[in-house]
């Protein structure tokens, strides 16, 4: 039986067009451009100077406030200059400018393709580990991931989730990691276990990924303690607070964490890249990318040093299509829109889409009909279009009462509203002004 | 069953303001947020059933006795300014919380012809005294109805884009208008 | 011009001597408007009866409860030199669209409506107040005794005003309430 | 501000139905005909001016705490000859105005008038305001009552022109409601042009 | 004398001599006391409830004004800058105080990136919100600093005093600006300033907020302050400073003498309501194309007309010529 | 290659557009328009083309030359009301009665208000209701139905409705029991459309039979309806158990007057009713006893209009009540 969610949830189509091409290395690029602040929370503090000669592996930023990380270089070669460049955030914000020259690694990481099942490391070093590795969430927030398996003081974590859902259209990168590294990502999985002290793991995947589904459950017999669950295909499955509720059949009340129900996500991608760090002593530097989209000539799923311009990736699948209207990072409901083509691939970029003119257009906005659909398909029991008006009124108290902060961004109203209206446009607005408020008022 | 009738009669029926146009300035003046709505609703249930006892039994016990009906107007209207003045003042120093709440439509009412429009109908419709409470009772709600439904409407107006030459009074009247259309179904119900 | 000071003493004469002259102008123009409110009011009731009944030189005038009725009825025996003419009376029903109206009705030779006047109504204008219009022409002269006095639809005689049946009807229960109580009365 | 100024202020510019919305009830109530509009604003006018004279005259002996109470008695006095007299003189018109000739004494242009203008004017200057206040009132009345007598009777002034029935709905309530809805939304936009 | 009168008089007199009794020991049985200064002063607020003194409307205001003239005895740092002096003045006479007379404000936008000048890179769709952009992207025009064009601040004046100019996508204050700086709270780039009006309503500031440096600004915009530091040397007055890479003119220390404006290469410094320069015969003067061209198109404020400089660059002289009018500025 | 655009997310969106929704509603209206063409003949056709061109044509002109917004008469809304206001009243009206209507509903109820969207009431509701208390004679004669196939079109028979010969007769001091000879096979007639009434009530099948592609097609869901329903049916049957002489069964409040039309296609108006599923509860109910507190009590035979009419005045006091359910607050953790 697939489980689901219970509230609102939408189906775009599907395009998922690259899932059945197996990854690809991607040549090293010529200059990498490697971001400070990759990951949710303070950026990493630099190390490195202008002219510095770098190895790949080797720490060049350092995440030093409690909810940040560290950052590696992806290459090996000489720091070009360390200036603003325009990033995924659609701003110009500083990052290390690398001249690559071979690709020399740093000597302690272990390069070598066989299986290390063995877990030789305690829990206290499992997150050390992590911490030093720099891993991020990758499922799309780049929390750092140590700081989620630290469970906070009279919390107790009772059962892992590894999100495997991908419930985005288009995207193909999880998918493919499972299918192809889905014994690593078991073992990346054990060790999230003993981080966390639980003995449950539950893999949600979403009903789309059969030979996934398939080939995880056939391996899950080896190990203890890690159930695959299928789901069915609705958006937003793989969000965090919906798949919690899909799989184990809680809510996580709002304005809280996972861990108030016992409950640990994260996403699939991150148990591999868990598995490289403890057991492979690898930092986070490279990560697959799945480039996509309907005019593309050749989509595919890539492994991408970190700080290669998307431009290259680009190349790699056959150039960029004549009617490109849209680049996009990550998938089409919650990914963002680049304003330029050379902006790098980071800890967080699971994909790239490339969306024709015409489809990219956004239709004419109407007046809000009232037809309730918004409210019907939003996961949250939100009304977007009442949360719409009142941002737009700038009523920022009723904005904040009627809960615009539990909004979880997905967009399943905005995707679905007939008069086309700028829903999550205005929520987000909402969302960050009440939290100026908030803020402000706590700090009061 | 007499009550009920009075009660449905005056709430619906006859809404006093949709039906027998009184206390419309408060009715448009007051009914731009809910939450003052309903504080205006309960200061005229107040004061329309305070003023309604007194009125009555001024008229009758002096008014009546000494054939000064025709003085009626200005013994009413005199009776009931002193009286919300005379809660204002108390109600300032008793109960602080409840002057925020309905203190500032206080001296609205005295100005406010529902209440001795209700006074004088009272009269006319020669109740007595019970039935006159009753009818004041649900008159005010009856207006504390019209008042909250409009408020409500009002509100949801606020956000939305009206013509620019319709924005505020004019489209606030025609809503009362539809209003009023829609509360004729209940012709004849009692 | 100074202010007078809000003082207790002052605040008190000040609103004697205010209502105490208004109420004097008040009685002044009470006692001056007595006489003309009082024929104005005779006036109508005159006028409403000589709209019913033929002509006349004097009137007697009774009231008189009807059986379960919520006011009293007013007969107005009209007599023209000495001889009796007709009877007005004045009459009311609570089955109308908006209440109670009251209605004159003139019976002559005992059972034959010799008219009918709207007195005081609150129907609604332009259906149930059409009955102060021509309408009720069709009563005149209609004896009562062969005349039945309900609407066409309820299997009586009358044709109701256009969608204002409900006016219609409470129209003729007026009337057969003056018939009634005048039948009750002993005729003329 | 000139006299002639004062006079005008009440038809359009401070016109205390269109632009104040002060007196609504009557004017909403007695104007299903253009006659009944203009014998309740004379009637309020009468008043609007006897008080105005008196309270302007008087203004210096009433203390303050007991000014309110002083103006609504003298306002309530007018009220009730205005009542006798009508009630002696033009019984059918005191019969359509009905109650609203005593709600006169609440209609808050005539206590506004009073406290705003007359206890601080002199008293020419208080008779030409009330002139222009109730006239302006009167206006607004016997507009209102002139365009839902033509569509809710199709007759003007009583002159009857449209046989049988009309819209009925301007001469009920919610028409009423809707036509001066529309009214003010016109003169809004003239005085815009 | 009837009946009637007697019981008219007798009664009503005694229903007015009860009421103002009963009403007169109520009152003073519940008296409350309230400062009547605060309605005294509300009254002579404008009452137009913009929040503009910091204050949660006029009310408000006249307790804070009414309580620190108690506290104080001064009226310092309070302001209403709807009313003004005289409203100020005003109240200070209620409250018996005295109040400094403080030079009126107005809103200046400072940024010249027009259409024009950093032409489009990239194409926005969306909330029509500055806000919501500024969270988004760094702009069209691919400056993270400079206007949007989506005209929050226009939305937020409740005085018409701001609009945007379609020509050149940004927006224009007129003087029906009371500066009340609801604009400049609304907009999420802290473009817009409240600067003195200054004599004549003559005013000189930096028309950019730019920090970038030098190269990366002007690769955005033509008309970016690229922080080369050649007006604060120039400066007579030590009016300028300089910091992250950005000028700023402080316009209590400028005196107005002009002599930064033709020094800046990317005429990033504008000056407002100043004579045209006499010129001889050659079209040199910096100012003097900006209020021509701009006139021709536009309407009669020249406060509105300065700020568009470079809309038709062709007709904008070279730098060199600039130099020698430097003098010819400074005795206008 | 034109300028890359940027846009917050989502970057992709439905089909759906209001543009589709309300040709839903228009072709779900075709079985019974052409039902009434088949039973008022050439007269119906003349009053659903009238009522729609009039309403476009207002439509138009205030766009156009009063609001001066953009003219958006094609998105199917205001043909829509024009359907609606057609199926609301008697096949033998006069044409500039329907122009009137025409005016009220989009004029008043909607342009008014700015347009699609904004309105507070139902448009074809606030113009039926209009001219019904305007011109309660034109408007209450009902042209009785002859299929095609029978004799002349123009006959001019009217009679009355089930709901007003019901009415009559209880006013008239009958009995339910001696009153329902006079309506024989009401159910079977109004089902197929044999009896008097207004255009768009005289076959409950066609109006069912659209119903169904609405529900299908997602255009409406069944909460209201259902609702409305469910309250009559108790409401009524209550008062038919207390006393069968003095009231109806539900089945024939259920299949007369307006009750399927308004039901389906008039309580189902997105824009004049609540947004959360509960409050279309609440809404539905309260319809649904204000329906049959004015058949009962009323003055009117038919209560369907003016009581989704006050509903519409209250629901933005039950959107402010009833809230959806919200995440977290269902199970407690
Ligand atoms: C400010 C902040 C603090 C967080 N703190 C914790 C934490 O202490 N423990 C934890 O397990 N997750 C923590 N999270 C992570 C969230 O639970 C969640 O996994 C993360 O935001 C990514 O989720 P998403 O991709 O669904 O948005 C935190 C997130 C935020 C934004
Ligand atoms: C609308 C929405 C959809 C999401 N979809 C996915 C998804 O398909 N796969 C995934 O791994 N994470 C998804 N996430 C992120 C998860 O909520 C969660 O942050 C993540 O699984 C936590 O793992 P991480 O910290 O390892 O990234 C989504 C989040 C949101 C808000
Ligand atoms: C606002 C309004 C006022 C009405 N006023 C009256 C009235 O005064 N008298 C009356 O008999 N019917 C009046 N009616 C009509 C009744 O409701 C009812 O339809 C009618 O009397 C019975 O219909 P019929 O006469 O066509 O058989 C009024 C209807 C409305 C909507
Ligand atoms: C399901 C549905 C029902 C509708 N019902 C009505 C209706 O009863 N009356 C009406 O005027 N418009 C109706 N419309 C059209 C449209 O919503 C209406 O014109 C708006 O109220 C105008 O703003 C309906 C539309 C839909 C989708
Ligand atoms: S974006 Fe927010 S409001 Fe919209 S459907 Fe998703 S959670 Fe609900
Ligand atoms: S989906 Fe769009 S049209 Fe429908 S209610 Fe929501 S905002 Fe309005
Ligand atoms: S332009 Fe700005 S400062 Fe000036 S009045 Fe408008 S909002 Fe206030
Ligand atoms: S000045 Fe600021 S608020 Fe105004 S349009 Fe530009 S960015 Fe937006
Ligand atoms: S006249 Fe103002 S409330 Fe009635």
């Amino acid at each position: 039986m697939f489980k689901t969610f219970k509230l609102g949830g939408v189906h775009p189509a599907e395009n998922k067009l690259s899932e059945d091409k197996p990854i690809q290395v991607l040549p090293i690029p010529k200059i990498a451009s490697i971001p400070f602040s990759q990951h949710l929370g303070a950026p990493a503090k630099v190390l490195v100077a202008r002219g510095d000669v770098v190895k790949a592996g080797q720490l060049i930023a350092k995440g030093e406030a409690f909810i940040s990380a560290n950052i590696h270089s992806s290459v090996s070669g000489k720091v070009q200059k360390i200036d603003n460049i325009v990033d995924t955030s659609g701003f110009r914000r500083p990052a290390v400018v690398i001249a690559v020259d071979g690709d020399e690694w740093e000597e302690s990481i272990d390069r070598s393709p066989e299986l290390k099942t063995e877990i030789t490391l305690g829990q206290k070093e499992i997150i050390q580990k992590i911490n030093d590795m720099g891993v991020v969430g990758l499922g799309g927030a780049t929390f750092p991931s140590h700081v989620k398996l630290m469970v906070p003081e009279g919390k107790k974590a009772e059962v892992l989730i590894i999100n495997g859902v991908e419930c985005e259209p288009y995207l193909t990168s999880d998918h493919r990691l499972m299918l192809e590294k889905g014994e690593e990502m078991l073992v990346g999985v054990q060790i999230l276990k003993i981080a966390l002290g639980v003995n449950k793991a539950i893999i949600g995947i979403e009903n789309n990924k059969p030979d996934a589904i398939k080939h995880l459950s056939d391996l899950a017999q080896k190990h203890e303690g890690i159930e695959v669950q299928g789901l069915k295909v609705k958006y937003p499955q793989g969000a965090e607070k919906q798949l919690i509720k899909a799989l184990i059949n809680r809510e996580v009340p709002s304005g809280k964490l996972p861990i108030e129900v016992g409950a640990v996500v994260n996403n699939a991608g991150t148990a591999f890249a868990v598995y490289e760090a403890v057991q492979k002593n690898k930092p986070l530097m490279e990560r697959v990318v799945t480039l996509t989209g309907k005019s593309v000539k050749d989509p595919g799923n890539f492994m991408v040093r970190i700080g290669t311009p998307i431009s290259e990736l680009i190349e790699a699948a056959g150039g960029l299509p004549e009617d490109t209207g849209k680049v996009i990072g990550g998938g089409p409901m919650m990914g963002k829109a680049l304003n330029s083509l050379e902006v790098p691939v980071v800890k967080g970029t699971s994909g790239i889409l490339i969306m024709p003119e015409k489809e990219s257009q956004r239709e004419k906005v109407l007046h809000c009909i009232r037809c309730s659909k918004c409210v019907s398909v939003c996961p949250m029991g939100l009304e977007p279009y009442l949360l719409e008006k009142l941002v737009m009124f700038e009523d920022w108290d009723r904005t904040q009462s009627e809960k615009v902060m539990d909004c979880i961004e997905c967009g399943s109203c905005h995707y679905t509203c007939p008069a086309n209206r700028p829903l999550l446009d205005y929520i987000r607005l909402g969302k960050n002004k009440v939290g100026q408020i908030m803020r402000s008022r706590a700090g009061k | 069953m007499e009550y009920i009738i009075i009660i449905i009669g005056a709430i619906f029926v006859n809404n006093i303001v949709l039906n027998q146009f009184l206390g419309i300035c408060p009715f448009m003046g007051v009914s731009k947020k809910i939450n003052t709505a309903v504080g205006m609703g309960g200061a005229v249930l107040f004061v329309m059933t305070l003023a309604t006892i007194v009125t009555w039994v001024i008229q009758n016990y002096i008014l009546n006795p000494l054939g000064l009906q025709f003085l009626q107007t200005i013994f009413f209207i005199l009776v009931i300014a002193s009286l919300v003045q005379m809660v204002e003042i108390i109600l300032k120093k008793v109960s602080p919380a409840l002057f925020q709440a309905l203190g500032i439509f206080l001296p609205l009412i005295t100005t406010n012809c529902a209440v001795l429009g209700v006074a004088i109908l009272t009269i006319q419709k020669e109740f007595n005294l019970m039935e006159g409470v009753v009818y004041a009772i649900a008159n005010a709600i009856g207006f504390s109805l019209a008042l909250v439904l409009f408020s409500g409407i009002r509100e949801h107006l606020d956000l939305m884009e009206v013509p620019k030459g319709m924005r505020g009074v004019p489209i606030a009247l025609v809503t009362a208008g539809i209003l009023a259309l829609a509360f004729m179904g209940f012709a004849n119900l009692v | 011009m100074a202010k007078k000071e809000s003082s207790f003493v002052n605040m008190v004469i000040t609103l004697f001597v205010v209502t105490g002259v208004a109420a004097l102008a008040l009685g002044g123009v009470y006692n001056l408007t007595k006489e003309p409110i009082a024929i104005a009011k005779r006036l109508k009731i005159e006028k409403a009866i000589g709209e019913v009944l033929p002509e006349f030189d004097s009137i007697t005038e009774f009231k008189s409860m009807p059986e379960g009725g919520k006011d009293s009825l007013t007969f107005y025996q009209a007599t023209k030199a000495g001889e009796p003419v007709g009877t007005a009376v004045r009459t009311y029903t609570d089955d109308g669209f908006s209440g109670r109206f009251w209605i004159m009705v003139g019976f002559v030779d005992g059972d034959v409506i010799s008219g009918t006047s709207v007195l005081e109504h609150k129907e609604t204008p332009g259906l149930g107040d059409k009955m102060s219009t021509a309408w009720a022409d069709q009563f005149k002269g209609k004896n009562l005794n062969d005349f039945n006095l309900k609407v066409k639809k309820d299997g009586g005689d009358v044709d109701a005003i256009t969608a204002a049946t409900i006016s219609s009807r409470a129209f003729c229960d007026a009337t057969e309430r003056a018939y009634d109580e005048l039948k009750k009365q002993g005729g003329n | 501000m000139n006299q002639v100024q004062n006079f005008t202020k009440g038809f359009i510019k401070d016109n205390p139905v269109f632009v104040l919305l002060l007196g609504l009830c009557p004017t909403l109530a007695v104007t299903s005909t253009a006659i009944n509009g203009l014998g309740m604003g004379l009637a309020t006018t009468f008043v609007l001016v006897m008080s105005n004279i008196v309270v302007s005259l008087i203004k210096s002996q009433i203390p303050d705490k007991v000014r309110i109470p002083s103006f609504i008695v003298i306002i309530a006095s007018f009220v009730t000859i205005v009542e006798l007299t009508m009630q002696a003189y033009v019984p059918d018109l005191f019969e359509s105005l009905g109650i609203f000739i005593p709600l006169i004494v609440v209609n808050c242009v005539v206590l506004g008038r009073a406290e705003a203008f007359a206890s601080k004017n002199n008293l020419g200057s208080s008779i030409i305001d009330g002139l222009g206040m109730g006239l302006g009132f009167s206006f607004a009345l016997t507009l209102l009552g002139a365009v839902r007598e033509l569509f809710g009777s199709g007759s003007f002034f009583g002159m009857k022109f449209i046989p049988g029935d009309a819209i009925l709905v301007f001469i009920l309530s919610p028409g009423a409601f809707i036509t001066l809805g529309y009214l003010i939304a016109l003169l809004n936009r003239m005085k815009k042009a | 004398m009837n009946d009637v009168m007697i019981f008219a008089i007798a009664s009503l007199g005694g229903i007015g001599i009860a009421a103002s009794v009963i009403l007169y020991f109520v009152a003073q049985k519940f008296k409350v006391v309230e400062d009547p200064r605060i309605d005294e002063v509300e009254e002579s607020l404008p009452a137009a409830n913009c929040g503009g003194c910091g204050y949660a409307g006029c009310r408000a205001f006249a307790e804070a004004l009414v309580k620190q003239g108690d506290d104080k005895s001064n009226l310092d740092g309070l302001n209403c800058p709807v009313g003004g002096n005289d409203v100020m003045a005003t109240v200070a006479s209620i409250l018996s105080l005295e109040v400094e007379e403080q030079d009126p404000l107005i809103a200046v936008v400072r940024c010249n990136g027009s259409h024009a000048n950093s032409p489009k890179k990239v194409m926005y769709e969306g909330a029509t919100s500055c806000a919501f952009a500024h969270n988004l992207f760094s702009g069209e025009g691919g400056c993270s600093f400079g206007c949007l064009g989506l005209g929050d601040c226009v939305k937020s004046c409740d005085f018409d005093a701001i609009h945007m100019n379609s020509e050149t996508g940004l927006p224009e204050v007129n003087d029906k600006c009371v500066a009340c700086g609801a604009c400049v709270e609304a907009c999420p780039r802290d473009i817009i300033e409240l600067r003195p009006k200054g004599k004549k309503d003559r005013r000189i500031f930096v028309s950019c907020v730019n920090k970038e440096k030098g190269g990366p600004a002007k690769k955005n915009c033509d008309v970016a302050c690229i922080g080369c530091g050649k007006c604060v040397k120039v400066c007579p007055f030590d009016a300028i400073t300089m910091e992250n890479n950005l000028a700023y003119i402080d316009p209590i220390k400028c005196r107005l003498c002009r002599k930064c404006v033709p020094e800046c290469p990317t005429e990033a410094i504008h000056e407002l309501n100043f004579p045209i320069p006499k010129v001889k015969k050659e079209p040199v003067a910096v100012s003097q194309p900006k209020v021509q061209d701009v006139k021709s198109i536009k309407e009669e404020s020249p406060a509105e007309a300065v700020k568009e400089p470079k809309s038709a660059p062709a007709e904008k002289p070279e730098k060199p010529q600039e130099k020698p009018e430097d003098k010819t500025n400074e005795t206008n | 290659m034109n300028l890359l655009k940027v846009s917050g997310s989502p970057h992709v969106h439905t089909d759906n557009s209001v543009k589709n929704i309300m040709y839903g509603v228009i072709y779900a209206m075709i079985p019974a328009m052409l039902v009434s063409v088949y039973f008022f003949g050439l007269d119906a056709l003349r009053v659903m083309v009238l009522s729609v061109v009039a309403c476009l044509l207002v439509e138009y002109l205030l766009q156009k030359y009063v609001v001066k917004t953009d003219v958006t008469i094609w998105d199917g809304s205001a043909i829509i009301t024009g359907i609606l206001l057609a199926f609301n009243v008697p096949s033998n009206l006069p044409w500039w009665i329907i122009l009137i209507g025409a005016i009220v509903s989009i004029g008043v109820a909607k342009t008014s208000f700015g347009g699609l969207g904004k309105n507070i009431f139902n448009p074809a509701l606030v113009g039926r209701v209009f001219l019904l208390i305007s011109f309660p004679v034109q408007m209450t004669s009902w042209p009785v139905p002859k299929p095609i196939g029978g004799t002349a079109l123009t006959d001019a028979v009217t009679g009355p409705t089930p709901l007003g010969i019901m009415k009559e007769g209880l006013a008239a001091g009958q009995s339910v029991q001696e009153i329902m000879p006079e309506i024989p096979n009401y159910v079977q007639n109004l089902m197929t459309g044999f009896q008097g009434g207004s255009l768009g009530e005289v076959s409950a099948i066609a109006l069912i039979l659209g119903a169904i592609y609405m529900l299908y097609r997602k255009i409406i869901t069944w909460h209201t309806p259902f609702a409305y329903l469910g309250s009559v049916v108790i409401f009524s049957g209550i008062l038919w158990l207390v006393d069968p002489t003095q009231f109806v069964d539900p089945l024939f409040h259920l299949v007369t007057g307006g009750m399927i039309l308004g039901v389906f296609y008039m309580a189902t108006d997105m824009v004049s009713s609540p947004m959360s599923t509960r409050g279309q509860l609440v809404f539905g109910a309260g319809a649904g006893i204000l329906t049959i507190l004015i058949r009962v009590f009323g003055a009117y035979p038919e209560g369907v209009s003016f009581a989704i009419l006050i509903m519409n005045g209250f629901v933005p006091l039950i959107d402010r009540a009833f809230k959806p359910a919200r995440f977290g607050e269902m199970v407690k953790s």
